[in-house]
């Protein structure tokens, strides 16, 4: 069955149209969801699509996670469906507290945007489900504050849990454990850094990113069909 | 009229003066008036007549550029040009500078820029999906130089991203005559549905203007701020009003103007829009009114304002940033407000469109509310003055176009000539988002940006004949070659600028420019621009690009010294079909290297005059530019943009066989402009990691020479081409064309390689280009 | 009710990577500057808040500190407040090191 | 020479917009806060100077506003010092309104 995906749309954000598209591409469905929504509708699944929602003012998400959506992503999130905050996306995860840690500014102090190789380090989450471990995908970035900090506590326990998902090849914004993207404990709450949705036609230079929203789609279906 | 009869100035003959007005201007004001001015009058025909907003002193240069075409919808003269893509679909385009601010304040001096040129876009109705930012600045080694430019690079960066526009493109040039007044030029291309076309004119009496956006401040009201020093009002008014005028951007405020506008575009809500830029609300009310052929009254005290006890000179002046201007029936307007509302874009009723053609400013809307200004509208619009400013050759011109540099010493090694001259802007555009809308199939790095015809909220074309599938944008400038002979660098500028399209298999169909120059006081400086005008115009004639729109920026100069004439110009092409990317700027291991120019002997060399090898290894800048054959150049650019094409299959040559087209055996390509054959073939080397082994050129002049028409391509071998030979099919296309062809070496290996000048490594080559930008700029550039 | 001029300074906690507070001391010495060191960078928020009392306005300016101002994880704050001089203007001029000490809100 | 504890509070001037402040005011009453009112937004930093004396140390600092830290066409700064517990921590916790009236440095 086609999986449902809510897309989030704050006022700021940008990239909600991409994911859209990426979604569709893949066969799954995709609708907006506006930020003053109390309900998500009808959905398998939702992203949190990447931009700057609420102009990025005072922290990326400090404003965002306050908006009347957020409560039904966290009720969402914990009723086990599928959610994933890609780069403003994961900056509102994080500050929602849906997700531990913070993304500071990129260590360079500059806005990085570029193709860069990301590996898969586990596969226990609902966007690395079935993808090997080692599994290398060239996928954009593009962000200024993705240096993924936390303390020293929660990343041992992140590491333990298998639930560091992504790693870069070669740090670009000097997260620590080169992190690009986490889960939470049950793998169905997922942040990233990286954007899937840029790669997903090799007219715009990879493919890559079809895995991942691949494998989220699988997830969110097979939520469907159970 | 009597009571309601704006206030009579006092006898105060300088005020016109200390707005920037002379005293014939006054006098001009007066007689359409058919009475004096009063101060705020006077302060509105003070912006809308200003440099700036009239084009007083280009306009009657400007009409000799060539702005028509079967393509073109809209034609320079409104808020951006539109050119018609086929399908339904129309493009949207303009150019603007932002020279002055980002002087003062880098940062907020970018962004605004970038923050005005969008709004002339989204104004036309069209969804804004790329930016460009050519960009000068003073040399690296000047810190409040470098202070500017990582300032306006973070500035394009901090608010293109934040918008969602991304940035696809531009320029950055170091040069000494831009130290102290840095050029920042954005390019802003959008698209729409063509039956969504909105112009910026009110209709309909009775009709509403609705001010959407942020509020009001005493942001930008320059020149007009001497109104206080007049006496016109107290002193600590006077006191604050020396605050300098810098607007600060805010994305976020334009995000949901950009997201707003365009859902009351596609339901028709609105007749007619226009935003707000310099002179602010008098613009907008004035040009809107003017255009409909009606008047307008508008209350002061409607307009949001951020700051207590505003004048209304000052509300009528302001240049704050992200506002628009919305006319829209009494009916409509709830519509109108909801939309806004779910937005969180601000709205009021600040005016309303009237018959008398007059534009009223009012106290209030409420009964007995007080005429503080009334004129008619179209006179602050349409009956500024035009001058036919003095214009001299600059004397200086015969020793510059005497001083050869062929008979400069050759380099002691061309090796490390050749490593000094690279530059890798990627450390400015790894800055900027420039993937945002899935468009952006070239980007930054190449010759020109290659983006998908398409964006949110705009159907992409069907696949119907005549339909563009992509477009192709190139900005483009050399104030070498235009301080030498504006009317042959502007030539050869243009020619540049439409072979950098080609180079990614499109048809240049549109031109924009912004005439950057000196003091237009200065004969010579208004000589130049003349000749820049006539050359553009010569080019784009034989080349059939009409020029769509642009913008004039004058007064380019610090310490009395005029910047070198610096037309910029951003083209247009376009794609019909995208099935692959087309050849990249990069060399491609195993594959021939191959020079395609002019036939005529010399051709394929170029020459040292106006080079950037002369300039930055030499400090010479003279000689007589290599002319521009505009008829070989159009069949070059035929030839390059058909085997570019990023068509997979050529849809002439019957039932697909899977075979490459005819001639799309090129598999990489890059045209050769400033710095030469030399640094075109460091550029590919370093953008394909891979060496070369090349016989000839076979002297420095031919090394670093600069002409106009030339491409390098690499072809595959024979054996990878299926037995046929590419570089022989290549040649007898070249032919036809009635360009030469020669056979320079083959690409491979870690080292670049010209016999008898050059032998460096790739890395060491990829390391130079690399640590320019990041050294000097890295820590934001150090102290002003 | 009166009206009260709140400072709130925000820092990143000792410990968390501070890049631009690095990147200005790695500058200063090409720009002439020694002796210069440990530079941190923060955030300053000025603001007005109506309350009933010098301490209801100091607990209302922690309490947006600790939801909204910093995000604990990373960052802390320190709250100055003085009684209003001229109510909603909030600007930095003058006002600067008001009375009382500096309470870290926004707790771990 | 002595160590001294400076800290910079970087605001715009007034009358310059101030597009964060204002977007966290409106933020407020969504997130329950009420009475707060004119937010501005700045920006601070602490570091520790090596001076002869209090006032050698805020010269070097006003200096470094001008020079560095601010863009006086946009901002203006106060400077504060004090003189310095420990060396080169500078991290807000407890040392916050030191001694001292701010002088507002980068002038007009
Ligand atoms: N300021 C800038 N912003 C974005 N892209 C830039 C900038 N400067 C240069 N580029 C990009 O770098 C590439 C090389 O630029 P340039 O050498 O000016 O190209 P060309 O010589 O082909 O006109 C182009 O793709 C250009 O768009
Ligand atoms: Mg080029």
């Amino acid at each position: 069955m086609t999986a449902r995906v809510g897309v989030v749309l704050f006022p700021g954000t940008n990239c909600e149209h991409d994911v859209i598209a990426a979604v569709e591409a893949l066969g799954g469905s995709a609708s907006l969801v506006w930020h003053g929504e109390t309900s998500l509708g009808d959905v398998d699944a939702v992203i949190l699509p990447g931009g700057f929602a609420h102009g990025d003012y005072l922290r990326p998400g400090a404003i965002a996670r306050f908006s009347p959506v957020m409560a039904a992503v966290s009720q969402l999130a914990s009723a086990g469906a599928p959610v994933v905050g890609i780069c403003n996306g994961f900056q509102v995860l994080t500050e929602a507290q849906l997700l531990p840690g913070a993304l500071q500014k990129n260590a360079g102090l500059s806005f990085l945007c570029d193709t860069v190789a990301i590996e898969v380090a586990s596969s226990a989450s609902v966007l690395t489900a079935g993808l090997p471990v080692g599994t290398t995908l060239r996928v954009p970035i593009n962000h200024f504050e993705g240096n993924y900090t936390c303390d020293a506590a929660t990343l041992e326990e992140l590491r333990a849990g298998g639930r560091i998902i992504l790693r870069y090849a070669d740090n670009p914004n000097g997260s620590v454990y080169d992190i690009a993207g986490i889960a939470n404990a049950a793998g169905n709450v997922v942040g990233l850094m990286p954007h899937p949705e840029r790669a997903c036609d090799p007219l715009l230079g990879s493919d890559d990113g079809r895995l991942l929203l691949g494998a989220l789609l699988a997830s969110a279906g097979a939520r469907v069909g159970s | 009229m009597t009571d309601s009869s704006p206030a009579s100035p006092g006898a105060d003959v300088s005020l016109h003066r200390a707005l920037g007005l002379t005293d014939d201007e006054a006098a001009a004001i007066t007689s359409l008036l058919g009475r004096e001015p009063n101060h705020l009058e006077l302060a509105m025909y003070a912006v809308m007549w200003s440099e700036h907003c009239s084009y007083k002193s280009s306009r009657v240069h400007l009409g000799r550029l060539p702005s028509e075409g079967d393509r073109v919808l809209v034609g320079p003269g409104e808020n951006a040009g539109v050119v018609d893509a086929g399908g339904g679909l129309a493009v949207a385009l303009r150019i603007e500078s932002h020279n002055h601010p980002s002087a003062i304040e880098p940062y907020q001096g970018a962004a605004t820029g970038v923050g005005g040129i969008l709004r002339d876009i989204f104004t036309m109705g069209a969804r804004p999906i790329a930016i460009m930012d050519p960009l000068r600045f003073g040399p690296l080694d000047d810190a409040r130089s470098r202070w500017i430019a990582s300032g306006v690079v973070a500035g394009i960066s901090g608010y293109g991203n934040s918008v969602g526009v991304p940035t696809v493109g531009g320029e950055l040039v170091f040069d000494t005559c831009y130290a102290g007044n840095p050029l920042v030029n954005v390019l802003c291309c959008g698209v729409l549905p063509a039956d969504r076309l909105v112009l910026g004119a009110a209709t309909g009496i009775g009709n509403l203007a609705v001010l959407l956006g942020s509020s009001t401040g005493r942001d930008g009201i320059g020149g007009v701020s001497v109104l206080a020093s007049a006496g016109f009002t107290d002193d600590a008014a006077a006191e604050e009003a020396k605050r300098p005028n810098v607007q600060v951007g805010d994305p976020f405020e334009e995000k949901r103007l950009i997201e707003a506008c365009l859902e009351l575009l596609d339901a028709k809500l609105v007749v007619g829009i226009q935003d707000l830029g310099g002179a602010g609300l008098t613009c907008a009310t004035s040009e809107t009114a003017s255009r409909g052929g009606v008047g307008m009254d508008v209350s002061v005290a409607a307009v949001p304002q951020r700051e207590a006890g505003m004048e209304a000179w000052e509300v009528l002046t302001s240049e704050s940033q992200e506002r628009m201007l919305a006319i829209v029936t009494p009916a409509a307007l709830d519509a109108v407000l909801s939309v806004c509302e779910r937005w969180e874009v601000q709205a009021a009723v600040v005016g309303k469109v009237t018959g008398s053609g007059r534009l009223r400013i009012l106290t209030s809307f409420a009964p007995g509310a007080e005429v503080l200004a009334d004129v008619p509208a179209a006179t602050l619009h349409e009956d500024a003055p035009k001058y036919h400013r003095p214009m001299a050759r600059p004397a200086w011109l015969d020793d510059l176009a005497s001083a050869d540099p062929a008979r400069l010493p050759a380099p002691d090694d061309c090796g490390s000539d050749l490593l000094s001259l690279l530059v890798d802007p990627a450390w400015v555009y790894r800055q900027y988002d420039h993937q945002l809308f899935l468009n952006t199939v070239v980007a930054p790095g190449g010759d020109a940006a290659l983006l998908r015809l398409a964006a949110p909220g705009v159907r992409p074309p069907p696949p119907a004949a005549g339909a563009a599938a992509a477009i192709a944008l190139s900005t483009d400038g050399n104030a070498r070659w235009c301080a030498l002979d504006p009317r042959a660098g502007t030539i050869a500028v243009v020619a540049e600028s439409a072979l950098n399209v080609a180079c990614v298999g499109a048809r240049p169909v549109a031109l924009v420019n912004c005439l950057n120059f000196g003091n237009p006081e200065h004969p010579e400086v208004m000589w130049q621009l003349s000749e820049a005008i006539d050359g553009m115009a010569e080019a784009c004639t034989a080349l059939g690009i009409p020029v769509v729109g642009g913008n004039v920026s004058l007064y380019n100069e610090s310490r009395g010294r005029d910047i070198d004439p610096t037309p910029v110009v951003g083209t247009l092409g376009l794609v019909d079909r995208l099935e692959r990317r087309p050849p990249p700027p990069a060399l491609i291991p195993g594959t021939r290297i191959a020079l395609i120019g002019p036939p005529a002997p010399g051709g394929l060399d170029g020459s040292l005059a106006g080079s950037l090898w002369a300039d930055k290894v030499r400090g010479h800048r003279g000689g007589v530019l290599p002319p521009v054959d505009l008829q070989l150049h159009a069949r070059l650019l035929g030839l390059v943009a058909s085997i570019a094409s990023p068509a997979g299959e050529d849809p002439t040559s019957g039932p697909a066989t899977g075979e490459p087209a005819a001639g799309s055996s090129v598999v990489g390509i890059h045209d050769v402009s400033e710095g030469g054959i030399g640094l075109a073939l460091a550029e590919m080397a370093i953008a394909g990691r891979t060496g070369c082994r090349v016989s000839g050129p076979l002297t420095h002049v031919a090394l670093f020479g600069e002409g106009p028409s030339r491409v390098l391509v690499c072809l595959p071998p024979p054996a990878a081409a299926g037995g046929e030979d590419p570089y022989a099919a290549l040649a007898d296309r070249v032919a036809a064309a009635g360009l030469a062809v020669v056979d320079l070496g083959t690409a491979g290996g870690d080292r670049i390689v010209v016999e008898g000048l050059v032998d460096i490594g790739v890395d060491q080559a990829v390391e130079a280009a690399h640590a320019v930008l990041g050294d000097a700029l890295g820590l934001g550039g150090g102290a002003a | 009710m009166a009206s009260y001029d709140v400072m709130v300074e925000v820092a990143l906690r000792p410990g968390i990577a501070d890049p631009q507070g690095a990147t200005i001391e790695r500058a200063l010495p090409a720009l002439g500057f020694t002796g210069i060191s440990g530079v941190r960078s923060g955030k300053a928020f000025r603001f007005s808040v109506e309350a009933a009392s010098q301490a209801g306005a100091r607990e209302a300016a922690e309490d947006l500190c600790r939801r909204f101002l910093t995000n604990p994880v990373i960052e802390s704050s320190v709250v100055t407040v003085a009684p209003g001089a001229a109510a909603g203007s909030g600007a930095a001029a003058g006002s600067g090191a008001a009375a009382g000490s500096g309470a870290a809100a926004g707790g771990r």
